[in-house]
Order: C-alpha cells, then structure tokens, then sequence
C-alpha cells in the first residue's frame, strides 16, 4: 500500500475491515478477464472512448516550437476524465454486491460522473459537497439531483472540497457495510490510490498507441494538471518506464508567494491527509489550511501520494500556473483550435506553451486535455465578459 | 487475566472505568482545566484530552464545533502537552491520555512529540487515524518511553481483532459502534459478542466508546465492559454552559456541569 | 435542385450566382477524394468520431418491449451532430477561397459550431441571432464570442431563429463575393439541403456498419427529432433504401390543436421560406407564422424540403410530441441510463418510448440522441426544480 | 431594338422611366392610393405596388419597417391587388406592377392568382424571390394572360444575364448593387459595364433599383438606364410624414411629400 514513503492506510479503525474487503475484491477483479472485458466494453460503448488524439496545428505554429497533440478526455461523456474511475469503481461495487455508493466532488464533475454511473447501474448514490460549492455550482447540483443523485450539503469547515471528502470519509465510516465510496481522484487510503489510477490509465493507454500511429515515436513532453492528480496519473503512469519528460501542473492561484495557492508538492509539506501520507498544505501546528484557486477542480490542499512519490523521485516535473496564465492559456487553444477546455486543463496548458517555443520543431509534445469548459462559463464571464 | 501496572502505575482498577473526553482549550484553556477536575471529583479514572484538529475524519459534528472553538482559542499539540503540567498543579492526579490526529504529530516529528509528552508527564496517547498497521514504529517509541498507546478496536476489525487486543496498552477502546463520535448507542446482541470476544484477547481493561450518552447506556456498558469513555455528551454538557461562561458565571457553569456528569454516571 | 415537389431555388437574383458557384464547387469537392479524406480526417482527429452507438438496456428492460439503441451525437466535439456539418462546410468554404463565413442560430448551437470551426480554420465568423434569443442563451453567446466570433442581434421580426435567417441571407446577398454562408440544417436553397445531408449522413452510415456489427441486422425503427431536420437527414438518408420503419418527430409545443407548436408538416401546408420550396406553417395569407416549442431547436416554422418529400412518398412517418412529453422522456432516459439529453432530442426519444413497450423483444429501436442537454439546464430547472 | 407596346400598351415611353415603389397599406390603403397619385403627378411612368410581408428576404430594414406597418394595418396579397381598381377609380391611369414574394401568390394558387390579376386590371407582376430557372410555369401563365413578368438582373448573374435579359417582358429591373433594397448606391465602373450589357440584349427598356435615394443618383442612373426604380427613399420620405398623417394633417403631408419627389427627380 505504498509508492516510496507515501501512501498507506491512515483512517479509522472501523475503515480497515472495509478497505481490506476493497481490495481483496479489487485484486480479485483485476486478474478477472470478464471484468475488464465489461469495464473496456462501458467505455467504448457508452463513455465513447477511445477519446481523440487531436494535434493541434494552429497552436503549434503559433508558438513555433514543438508539435502539439492533446488527448480529448474532453469528448469522454459527461465531459471530463472523471468518466473514466466512476465507471471501473461502480462496476467494482456491483461486483461487491454493494448498491449504494457516496461520493465526494467540489466543483461537481466527480458528482455528476459518480451519480451517472449510479444511474446506469441501478445503484443508488449519495455526493457530498459542500455547502458554498453547492451555492458556486447550482448547475451540477441540479444535474445531479436530476441523474436521481442525492446531494448531501457540508457545512462543516468551510464547506468545500476538503470538507466535503472528511462528511464522505465519516458517513462511510458509519454505514461502510452496505455503501461503496467512490472516490473521485488518486488520493485516499490505499487501495484507492492505485486503484483510481488503474481506473485512469487507459487515458495513458490510448494516448501512447494513438501517438506511436500518428508519429512513430512517443512524446517528447507530456502535461497534465494536478489537483488530487488522477488525469496526471491516468496519462503519466504508462509512460514511466519510458523517455518522455513527465510534468505535472499545480494550481499557483494568485501566486506561490502570496497564501491564495493550491500547490502542494510546491509549498506544501508531507503528512496525513484523507488517509493518505502525502504532501499537503498545512500550517506550523500540522492543521491543513484551505487551498486557493480560480478552478475548482484544483482547489485541494492534498495531491495523489503517487505524486509524493513521483515528485521525491523526480520522475515527475512539478511546475505551478496562476490564475492569470491559466486563463490566458485557454482563451490561446479556445481561439486557435476551437476547444474551450476546462480551467482546471488551461493549467497544464499553460506550461506547455510556455515551454512549447523553446523546443525545436521536430520535438513533440501531448497535454492531457483532461475536460471541457462548458462547467466554467459562469467563471469565464466573470473574468472575460469586457473583453469579448 | 488483566495486567495492573498501566499508566506508569497510575491506574491500578482494571474494571468501572470511567474516561471522559475534553478538547483542550473548549472554550479555555483555564475552563478545560477546572472542567477536568469536576470529572476528576465524578470519579473520573483517565482523562483524554482531545487536540483540536482541523479535519477531524472520526468525529461527528459535536467534536467538530469543539474542535473549532479551541482552534479558535490558539489550542494546538504543543499547547495541549503542555496543558497537561497545568492540570497536575491544580490537582488532577489521574492518568491523562493525549488524543491526537497523525497530521500535528507528523509535523512535528515523531522524536520531538515523544520528548514533549515525556517532559510533560502525559501517560498515555491515542491517534485515531493510525491503525495497528501504521503504527509499529510510534508503539515502539511510546514503549522505549513508557507511555500507553491506545489502540482501538471495531466490531469489523475482525480477523485483526485478536492482534489489536493482544497488543493493547494502557485499556483497550473499545468502538461500540461503527460510525463516528457523538452518534447513537445501539448495544446489539452483536455488540456484546464483540466486547466478549475482546475482553478474551485483551490484557488491559476494555472501554467501550462512541455513542454513549445517557446514564442508560452508561450502565449497560459498565455491565459488558471493564470502562466506559463518554466523548460527545460531555462536550454537548460543556456547550450547555456556554452561555454563563461567557456571561462569566463560571462557578454556576461548573456545578451544573457536575451536577450533570453525576447524574451521566450514577 | 428537387427532391420530388421540393427544393429549389427561390432566392433574389443576386444569390444565384453564388448559389451556382457553391454547387460547382461542392460537387468537385465530393468527386475529389482528398476533400473526403480530409472530412473524416478532421471528423475524427478533432470531433471525436465515429460516436458511440449505445445500448440502453435498463430503459428497454424497464419499457418491456424492444431494444433500444442510441447513436451518440451528443459524444461529437461541441455536444451535437450539428459539428459535422460545420466541419464539412468550412473546409469547402477554405477549398473556395472564402476566408469570412456566416451562420444563423437559433438556441445557438449551430453558431458554436460554425465559431468552433471559424476558430479551428482560421476563418472569420458572423453569427445572426434573435435579440430574444440572445437574451435567452446568454451563456452560448459568450462561448461564440470566446470562440472568437462575432454575434449580430437580430431585430427584425419576433427575433429568433427565422428572423435571423432571414437577416443573413439579406447579408450574405450584399457579401456574397467573399463571404460563405455556412447554413446549420437542410434547410435553404439548392444545394444547401443536399449538401448539409451529405455532411451528416456520417450518422447514418456510422450507425449502419455499428448496428450491423452487434445485432447482425438493421433495427425495425429508427427515430430522430425535427427541426430542420439535418439530424434526421444525416441518420435517414443511408437507410432509405432499406426496410427500417423511419421515424421523424416534430415539436407539438403546447398541443397541436393550439396555435403553441412547431409541427410544420403535421399542421403546415407547401409554400416557400428561405429560399425554398417546402412545408412551412403561415396563414391564410401565406405570412409565415411564428412557430413556438420549449426545445429552441425545433423552434421552426420550415423543414427540410426533402422531409417534406418524404412525408408526401410516405417513405418517412412524422409524429408529434409535445413539451412536456418530451420533457417526461428526459428524465427518464437521465435516470435510466445517465445520459441528459437535449430538450429537441427528447421528442424523438419520447416516441420512441411510446412504441416500444409494444413492440416485441426481438425487435429493435435506433434513436438518433442529437444532443447532450447541458445547454438546456436553466429550461430544466425551471420545469423540474421543484420536483428533483 | 426596344419593343414599344409594354404593359397592355399603356408604357410607350421606353427612356427616362421614372418607376416608383409604394407598399400597399402603408400606412392605410387610402393614402396608399394618395401617394400614388401624387407620384404619377410627379412623374412616374409605372407604379410598383408591394404586397407587404413577413420575412422579405430582399428588402432591407426601410422596407421591412413598411411592411410591419401594412400588415399590422391589415394589407394582404388579395387586398393589394383589388386596391388596384381603386386607385383607377381615384385617377391613376399608368400601369401598376404587382410586387409581391413568392409564398402568398403559392398560397393563393397560381391560377387564383392570375384570376385577380386580370379580374383587376393589374398589368404587371414582379416576384423578387422567383429567379429565371424558378418561374417558367408562371411566366407561361403571365404570358397568356398578357401580363407582363418583371424579371431582375443582377451584376453576378453572368452568363445567365443574356438569357434573363432575352426573355426580359415590361422592363428589365437591374439590380445596380449587390444587396438588400435600401442599401448605399455605388455606380462604379463595373456597374455601367453590366447596364451596358444588360442593355445590348434586352428588348425592354432597362431600368435600375437598389440605393438610388438622392437627386444625384437619379441623374446618373438616367445618363445611363432607361429608367431608375425608386424604393426605399420613397418609403423614407412617406415615414418624414408618418406624424403629420396620424394628427390628421394629410394634406401637409402629400404637399410635403409632393415637394420631396419632385427634388429626387427634377
């Protein structure tokens, strides 16, 4: 249950059964040929995967350095990644007999892709968020509630992502015999970790065939944007073993040197957050503060301990965008290739233009475009509305 | 069956146990201080004093407010360890075991939080979020220091029951319930099998918490275990005198604080 | 320029010309087959094709009937079918030379898919819309202008769709020498029905060679909603010669016996509207009448004059459902089955799931889902707030 | 080369046309029929009668506003057309061209349609929206009825101007500019070139519409063409009397109207 020194299962006594139960039926799953037959065929079938490998012409004149492809997690349905681990878990909780799940979500993604699959398979579904997310987010909230979800409002702390996931852990905790968590990103108690990624690789998986077809060769550079991490660990975790420079993106907010950030393996610190050793942002007394950033779905005081593990290894480069780049970056690809993609996106953007220029032009590189935008556009007006 | 020399010799009864829980600095340092000693005068056996936390994962919403209340006071680990020296010189005599998440301890450093309980005199320390699995290496340091690390132990711990218990220090907590602090009592058939079944395994007096909350449940625990620990009502009793503290009535608060802890365990 | 009775051209002797130079240039363009390479290149490198074809096993079981099979174009990039055709348009615009297009909408889906392919082709984009549609789909206004296109309010009349159509094609008259006008559905003069067909039928022939693949035969119905009717088109016209019993559903709005719907050919008579011949709903007078539906994309008092042709062979039968049909079969394919539809999609699907239960088990249904309902969210949370 | 016995022969004149566009009903029928005549005062050689509709895909927003106000007034294709007798009955002796889009005169029926023409004295029909391949079957028609098909050229009509132009019947309205009516007229080089050609084939005189709105334009358009269609700039000109009109002052406004043309045309 561990990458390097990270990882581990930090939770209550009363979890611990639970988890072992998860993973005995996860490693079970995982050497079963009609599970992973039933979890690629929902994918191709209903998630519409694979997604597209779209290079990204206009871009990469543009900034006139290396060639650009994105992998279009966009195109998944329901408009994210998220897709991806909600299925492969729901599935795992049919299997387990279980027929109520409960999720976690900030921005809402999580939310809606945990309440479609709970749809889909007759189960039924809980999502906790928090009470000011609910109020931010009022369309996912209603596109939950109408996929037949039951949203749980947090009040506790102040009432966002962070707090949302401690409600999930404790009601968990609480009714762990009959309810299956489905966490949302790469991070809680072993075996989540591991298994989220494993549920996010194929994003990995498609992207190095797809490349090898269209370039015989894999990517020079490969980006993604880090929150609790699963799109990065979905990309990152086929290509470790290879060439290609990893790096993932945090969200630098107003700015590293300012308190309003969420990044973590940046400025953070290790210790213990959702069950998990892993960096996270705290203050002296070991208390977690709250994270800043203009995306939602960045807006975590914790990161996957895969990263941890990447990030004290090096394997991985972490480099941290603003607000302010990110939105530059996503106007950038809006413009030039047609592709609104999500804030939390724009961030790997962001330092991949930034980079881009100075590689030379037979150099390649792939972004996980890990979802669209249309979640942000109450956002964007805000900030866009007197330049447009 | 049960060792007698626990808590460094402090706690010499291995059966009727009576734990009550406080947050350090709920609302004040000074209030948490004369809220002990009452205990203490209710025939209190070990005192767990709660550090507050930020993100409290095994608590319910009483101990989350708390919680709260004394982060907002300035309460932290440090603060809390040494609020312990305070409460030897007002008087309190009995063992007092620090109840702390992983995340301050962590920050702090295993060697440096070991020294701090050792200069304080803290007896005993319990981590919530760090099961049997995760903690091989802070028994070791709790052992070498002759502190008790509580472990606790699940009605689902199952196949792990029977290790927990043999390792316990100090008592065995004893989850009566799966779910968090502060919820409801439900003493099942299942339940006693459990407790019976620990107390089989356990070396140390087996206290039975979470959800216990009326003088009624206090007794059926008294009747199954060796110790009852009483969290969240007894911070729902502190919020009661909320208002006289504030209105700095502080002596009326304490006698019907007393008052009501008595009732909790006549 | 006909299909049948229907079609032509009925334009002012100024587009002729460039109605001319457009079919010259389509039909070299369909006979070259590097334009179609580049069509399904695009298609699938950036939209994300062939979409899934679905099946929806929870709602067949639970209608008791048919199977039921849903062809995803709510999977295609921009969230509908309407990406094809805009794709298609667009690079014939470029093989012209034209480096300035123009495109009405109505709800505005069609004019983020024109400013989408604008934007991936570098082509400068003017969209019309309705000033009351402007106020109505704000949030689509902004993606348009974020895509860097501009949007011109359109006053005239009641300001919606027609009233737009009405104010490009004046405009392209005046701009016919450099600009494209890139029209949304099969709608408009010679070539325009044919060719935007032709851009769609993509669906069709995808959703052909997939059903082929898994039921090892084509499905007894297939249903699509009508507006304009491009998806219908797109998904009818490889069928046409085949047995299937083909299914077009208009909106009936608040009933067909009130003067609130837009079932053109169920309650229209022949006449001419945007430049062709064709069923359109208008009074005694011949004045087009203004058409009404809670779905802004059917909103329409025209439809494709090939419809219209096969309404007169029989080929096709044309149904109606109304509002609240439409909006009952939403929520229930949403809890079904996790897919939120469009509002317009919704009225084939409604059909659909009135003859199903009817219909035997070895039978087969293939609806065209058109569009994912995210841009319909503040209609259904008006109608459903209180309810969910 | 011009053929002399247009419109029934009532146009014999086949240079210096003066064509004047009204919508039927704006802003009533009456003073329809008051305009008109005082245009014919003024002048005019053939009268364009606009049926107002809904969606007219060729006018700009001068002539959708004057049909917004005829509607509304209540003016239909059938009601436009028997205002034709009336106003022979109030004087207008010059030959009226129907001017209508295509959908009403569907609606009617074709053979309805061409019924009223002639039951009404109509003399000519011009449908904007019914290009040359469109409208064989109606010319038949308009033919046997010796009513004559006003057909439009455009500059972009190229190799289709000869055929347009060969078959032209009453006049040949040439579309100076590419545009709606009501646009900015723009007399350039290119444009002279086409009338010059239009004029080589046709049999009929060759008169030019679109932006022709001061007295400018008008001089140069009859350098040039055989007549100039004024629409738009009417329509302006009736809207500058909209108020006299509705405060009862309808003889201010047709004197004030009256002075107006006469500048436009002088």
């Amino acid at each position: 249950g561990r990458f390097g020194d990270f990882g581990g299962k930090y939770v209550p006594e009363t979890l611990m059964g639970p988890l072992q139960e998860l993973e005995d039926a996860l490693d079970q799953a995982m050497e079963d040929q009609a599970f992973h037959d039933e979890y690629h065929h929902v994918l191709e079938e209903y998630a519409g995967r694979p997604t597209a490998l779209t290079y990204a012409d206009k871009i990469s004149d543009y900034l006139g350095g290396a060639k650009i492809y994105l992998k279009r997690e966009d195109l998944n349905h329901t408009g994210a990644h998220k897709l991806n681990n909600a299925i492969g878990q729901a599935l795992l909780a049919k299997r387990m007999g279980k027929e109520k799940i409960i999720a976690e979500t900030g921005a809402g993604q999580h939310g809606v892709a945990s309440a479609t699959v709970a749809a889909k398979f007759g189960l039924k579904c809980k999502v906790f968020m928090g009470e000011e997310d609910i109020r931010r987010q009022e369309l996912n909230v209603f596109r939950m509630k109408l996929l037949g979800a039951e949203v749980v409002s947090v009040s506790s702390g102040n009432g966002t992502l962070k707090d949302a996931t401690n409600e999930a852990i404790r009601y968990w905790v609480a009714n762990c015999e009959d309810h299956f968590y489905l966490i949302g990103s790469v991070v809680g108690p072993h075996p989540y970790p591991r298994m989220v990624r494993d549920f996010q690789r194929v994003i990995g998986d498609e992207s190095k065939k797809q490349f090898l077809e269209v370039e015989q060769e894999l990517p020079n550079r490969i980006y993604a944007c880090v929150g609790g991490g699963s799109n990065a660990m979905g990309m990152f975790y086929p290509f470790l073993e290879d060439d290609a420079e990893l790096i993932g993106v945090e969200a630098a907010g107003r700015g590293i040197d300012t308190p309003e950030h969420a990044a973590t393996l940046t400025k953070g610190a290790p210790g213990v957050i959702h069950g998990s050793l892993t960096y996270l942002m705290q203050d002296d007394n070991g208390q977690i503060t709250e994270p800043y950033s203009i995306s939602a779905g960045l807006d975590y005081p914790g990161i996957g301990p895969e990263h941890a593990h990447l990030f004290q290894t090096k394997r991985v480069r972490y480099e941290s965008i603003t607000d302010k780049e990110a939105l530059d970056a996503l106007r950038l690809l809006t413009e030039c290739e047609g592709i609104i993609p999500a804030i939390e996106t724009a961030h790997a953007l962001a330092q991949a233009f930034k980079e881009a220029g100075s590689m030379s032009k037979d150099e390649t590189i792939l972004i996980n475009l890990s979802g669209r935008g249309d979640k942000d556009m109450a956002t964007l007006m805000e900030h866009f509305e007197e330049e447009v | 069956m049960l060792t007698k020399t626990s808590f460094q010799g402090k706690l010499e009864k291995t059966e009727d146990l009576f734990i009550p829980f406080l947050v350090a600095g709920d609302p004040s340092p000074s209030m948490t201080i004369a809220f002990a000693l009452r205990l203490q005068q209710q025939g209190a056996d070990v005192l767990e004093l709660g550090v507050p936390y930020s993100d409290p994962l095994a608590d319910g919403p009483t101990i989350q407010r708390a919680a709260r209340r004394a982060l907002n006071a300035g309460m932290s680990l440090r603060k809390a360890i040494e609020l312990v020296p305070q409460l030897r010189k007002h008087g309190l005599t009995i063992p007092v075991v620090i109840f702390t998440y992983y995340n301050p301890v962590l920050r702090l450093g295993h060697d440096q939080f070991f020294e701090l309980l050792e200069e304080n005199g803290v007896e005993g320390v319990l981590i919530p979020d760090l099961p049997f699995e995760e903690s091989e290496e802070i028994r070791g340091q709790a052992e070498s220091k002759d502190i008790e690390f509580i472990s606790l132990v699940a009605p689902n711990s199952e196949q792990r029951i029977k290790q927990i218990a043999e390792n316990a220090k100090g008592f065995l907590y004893c989850v009566s319930t799966l779910g968090v602090t502060g919820g409801e009592n439900k003493m099942t058939g299942e339940s006693l099998a459990f407790i019976k079944k620990v107390k089989e395994y356990s070396p140390v007096p087996v206290a039975v918490g979470f959800g216990v909350s009326t003088n009624e449940d206090v007794k059926i625990v008294r009747e199954h275990a060796d110790g009852v620990i009483i969290g969240s009502k007894i911070i729902r009793l502190i919020e009661n005198e909320l208002d006289k503290i504030n209105s700095g009535e502080k002596s009326g608060a304490l006698k019907s604080f007393s008052n009501s802890i008595a009732e909790l365990v006549k």
